[in-house]
């Protein structure tokens, strides 16, 4: 767990920083991920991200990698503005996250798919009502829900287990219930965190495909995960954290084993 | 906005079976409440009925001369009637007096002493029956001054100690109904807080699915709507059930007359549908918010 | 024993603590529920001295002849005082019971009458007070065969209608309370039960690290029990605060006697934390059992 | 995910089966773990294993791999009576699981160490208090609990962590306070569900490296993994589930594919 600041992406910071501009040159992709100088610490001291610059632009396929504690699920939970920064500001889709008034929340996160670490299912509602309800709390019509359903759900393979309440269900298919619910509103960017953890190679692979078939549509993808094997084979952009600094970001990286 | 409605009524409805056993005993913590409630409102509307019972009863009596003439009686009766607080005027003659004298020591199990007597010894009395107890000094002292009038008995001590008491019960009623109201506000606000604190979760990932306030409030608010409805039907056929002995309770302790019955039936059925449906909606706003603030 | 005690102890006061909104808001709820608990077992308590106070008003008077020997009326009189259910037997002189008379009409703001008697017409009399009112039938005959005795005021019908009385009201007094022991019996188990089904996830935790059963239940009967004493404490310090006007209430409502009054506040006392204490712990007892069981 | 039922096991299952013998010839070293043809259906009709026969002689260290929803977490959660089987019989050290009287559930459980899938962390309490909460609630004398938790809490790299709620941490370092719980108290027999599923590759390797060194003092280890790398590199023994079934038991095996 060395401190590798790949050249690269520190002297992009830099001139970021240096310019203080955090909306993107015209000409430029559209950034729909924007962190600059971004500082988070937490309540009782601990500094889980420190001058963080970030930029993802439209349609990128982006792997968040690091050690345990590196501040990854921290960086997506400012974009979700589940936290707020401490310092810097957190732009998604041209809404300045950290700025956004408090009824304007649920419009930002309506236009994420947010895959949780702890996968954060209701354990009252069966699978088809936990994909569902992400749905019906955001007021689509009835008649659209049902199908739009039975699609992810298909597509995540948990067609049979759909009446089953979460605790009967495997680790895995928790997961995968929760990336359903992730996908199923068809979000313009989607934040997953450790997606495959609790998944077997062949289903993780499955995952990460349907993912990237995503992707090739146009949807942003942004992943934390641990699995090097995914991330080597896909020699897709890599953004590696380290105690919460940026130390590596590279446009077709590979999963080093100091991460 | 209609489907919004129907997407609450639907979670609310849900989400109160899906939770039964909470939300039973939370109905059922509502019922017995409410029917606490209900029950103080009755005895209260009871009291002040029974105080104002009381109150009509006091009245003024000028025993009259023995000479007064009859028109100058009834030119008194009339003046006095006009006066604003006197209900009623009745004139008792010298025979009458005798025998209801006769009658209250009978009541009384006493000696009836009248049959030692040559001559009947009572005046005749104009007996002023007040509406309101509080002019009975002034009346008191007009008569006085009254040339046909022998004398008043002077009852402004007794006037003054019915409404001290009177006044006191009123008082103490409103206060016991007033403290029984806020118990039941808080206890039944609290066990829709207890239900609601063990969904925390629920509304935590309805935030992050990027549900807005309204999504996440108005089921919430239905539901305790809903058992605020449910508590109170359940606590109106309590009530039904128990009208005949209530009513005759009510009839045989507080004078209450069947027609004030139905006014009274008619405000206690208002009274626990409103704080039925209040509490329960004001309770899991209340509840809610808390949440929705973070 | 001695180490899980001090565990269960600890334990107990954590959770109490981390959960210090569930825990204040069971204890409010207790304490709401004590509070109407000792007011009805006051009420209770005034209402039945009331009615001791008014049963033993009951008395049987027997007119006695003019001529009546003082040697015989004192023999009447001790054997009276030997029969079972009498309490004391007073003799009223002629003159006396004139006076009585006097006093009684004068303190109903009646004509006294008695001005225009020759001679005093009344009776002298035995007064039998009654421990028991339900003799009063039995004495009256007896006294009825008396030679010396003139008259005996037939009082079984006053007597049968105070005794229905009064027992409808112990039976109510009685009913009330025990409702209302029902009630806050429901109320608090039922808050408990929330609290602890808001932490079932914890007791699912301590099953599968292998906690046995009486690990996972005497800190939560603790804590329960804790919540009970804090409740009974507070309750007992606002019934402190309200002492003196609930005493002064007592005396003038029901004429219960300050000595009375010490044993009252005993017995409130004892039935406030006993109720905290047993609902607290039994509460979560049964509460916890539910998962224990599975 | 074809059937590839390889012979050694049938051969073995089938013979335990035609004998009818759940205990251990005179001679062979003492099984710790000994499933008897058990079958797990759950209440809802989804039959999670079949026909299990298995039997893990003391100090092995076995890995449990297969497909998500194969049964693995339903076969642990018959070892330690979270469930109860359908038929067949379970002995755990001795213990015939499944006719365990209710009141001697607690000493199966805290002879067994065990890492859950789900963490199953208390959220109000902390990282220490979690940890030294399994050997509060078993009975441990206090002065003993503090160096016990302190000493594991260092093995798993969380001293720093340590006054921080569940909630505070991230999703390695629940999982890691899981494994120190599940250490905590010197088991005999560890089984862990999918512990190193939120972890990086690093410290992965690091928590594997502790279950080996701890293996070596004779405990033994049960693990069930969608780690490829990590099975197929400790060429340990390997119980391969698909479906329910038993389909694969080497005792040098690696992670396949179709696993
Ligand atoms: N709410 C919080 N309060 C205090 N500290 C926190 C909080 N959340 C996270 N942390 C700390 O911040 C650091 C970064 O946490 P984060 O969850 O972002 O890591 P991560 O990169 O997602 O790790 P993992 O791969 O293990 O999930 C950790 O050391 C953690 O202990
Ligand atoms: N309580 C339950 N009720 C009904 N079905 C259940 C229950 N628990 C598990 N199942 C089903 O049994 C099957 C096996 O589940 P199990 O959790 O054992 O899988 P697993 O091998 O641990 O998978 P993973 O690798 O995804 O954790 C799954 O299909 C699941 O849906
Ligand atoms: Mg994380
Ligand atoms: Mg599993």
């Amino acid at each position: 767990m060395t401190m590798t600041i790949s050249p690269g992406s520190g002297v992009r910071s830099l001139k970021d920083r240096l310019l203080g501009r955090p909306l993107p040159l015209p000409g430029e992709p559209r950034a729909v991920v924007r962190l600059h100088d971004v500082t988070k610490t937490y309540p009782n001291g601990r500094t889980a991200l420190r001058d963080v610059d970030l930029a993802i632009p439209e349609g990128d396929f982006v792997f968040l990698v690091g050690p345990s504690g590196a501040g990854k699920s921290t960086l997506i939970k400012l974009l979700i503005r589940d936290e707020l920064p401490s310092h810097g500001s957190v732009f998604v889709d041209g809404l300045d996250v950290a700025r956004l008034p408090r009824r304007e929340v649920p419009k930002l996160r309506r236009r994420i798919g947010i895959v949780f670490q702890d996968f954060k299912l209701l354990p009252r509602k069966t699978v088809r009502e936990n994909v569902a309800f992400a749905l019906e709390v955001t007021g689509t019509p009835g008649r659209r829900i049902r199908p739009a359903v039975d699609r992810v759900l298909a597509l995540v393979g948990l067609t049979n287990q759909a009446d089953q309440l979460p605790s009967q269900l495997s680790g895995g298919e928790q997961q995968r219930t929760a990336i359903a619910r992730a996908l199923v509103h068809d979000p313009r960017l989607i934040i997953a965190d450790e997606p495959t953890g609790n998944l077997d190679p062949l289903i993780a692979w499955e995952i990460i495909q349907l993912l990237l078939r995503i992707n090739e549509l146009g949807v942003t993808v942004l992943m934390a995960t641990h699995n090097a094997e995914v991330v080597t084979a896909l020699r897709r952009r890599v953004v590696a954290l380290e105690e919460g600094r940026i130390v590596r970001d590279e446009p077709r990286g590979a999963y080093h084993h100091d991460d | 906005m209609l489907r919004f409605l129907a997407f609450s009524l639907r979670r609310a409805w849900q989400g109160f079976w899906r939770n039964a056993l909470m939300s039973l005993a939370a109905t059922a913590t509502m019922t017995l409440m409410l029917v606490l409630l209900a029950g103080f409102w009755i005895l209260q509307a009871g009291l002040l009925a029974g105080l104002e019972f009381v109150e009509q009863k006091v009245e003024v009596v000028a025993d009259l001369r023995d000479d007064a003439p009859a028109a100058e009686i009834d030119a008194l009766r009339r003046r006095l009637l006009a006066e604003p607080g006197v209900r009623s005027v009745d004139y008792v003659s010298k025979e009458e007096a005798l025998a209801r004298f006769r009658e209250r020591l009978a009541a009384q199990g006493e000696e009836d002493l009248t049959r030692y007597l040559d001559e009947n010894p009572l005046r005749a009395s104009l007996e002023v029956k007040l509406a309101d107890p509080r002019v009975a000094g002034e009346i008191t002292d007009r008569l006085r001054n009254e040339r046909i009038v022998e004398s008043v008995i002077d009852i402004e001590n007794l006037v003054d100690r019915v409404l001290t008491v009177t006044n006191i019960l009123r008082m103490a009623g409103a206060v016991v109904l007033v403290v029984v109201g806020l118990i039941v506000l808080f206890i039944v606000v609290n066990t829709i807080r207890l239900a609601v604190l063990a969904r925390a979760d629920e509304i935590e990932i309805m935030r992050l699915v990027g549900a807005s306030d309204a999504f996440i409030r108005w089921p919430f608010v239905f539901e305790g709507a809903f058992v605020g409805l449910l508590g109170s039907l359940v606590t109106l056929g309590l009530l039904g059930l128990a009208a005949e002995p209530i009513g005759r309770f009510l009839f045989d302790f507080f004078r209450i007359l069947p027609l004030q019955l139905g006014s009274l039936a008619r405000d206690v059925a208002i009274v626990v549908l409103a704080a039925g449906l209040g509490l329960g909606t004001v309770g899991s706003w209340i509840s809610v918010r808390t949440y929705l603030l973070r």
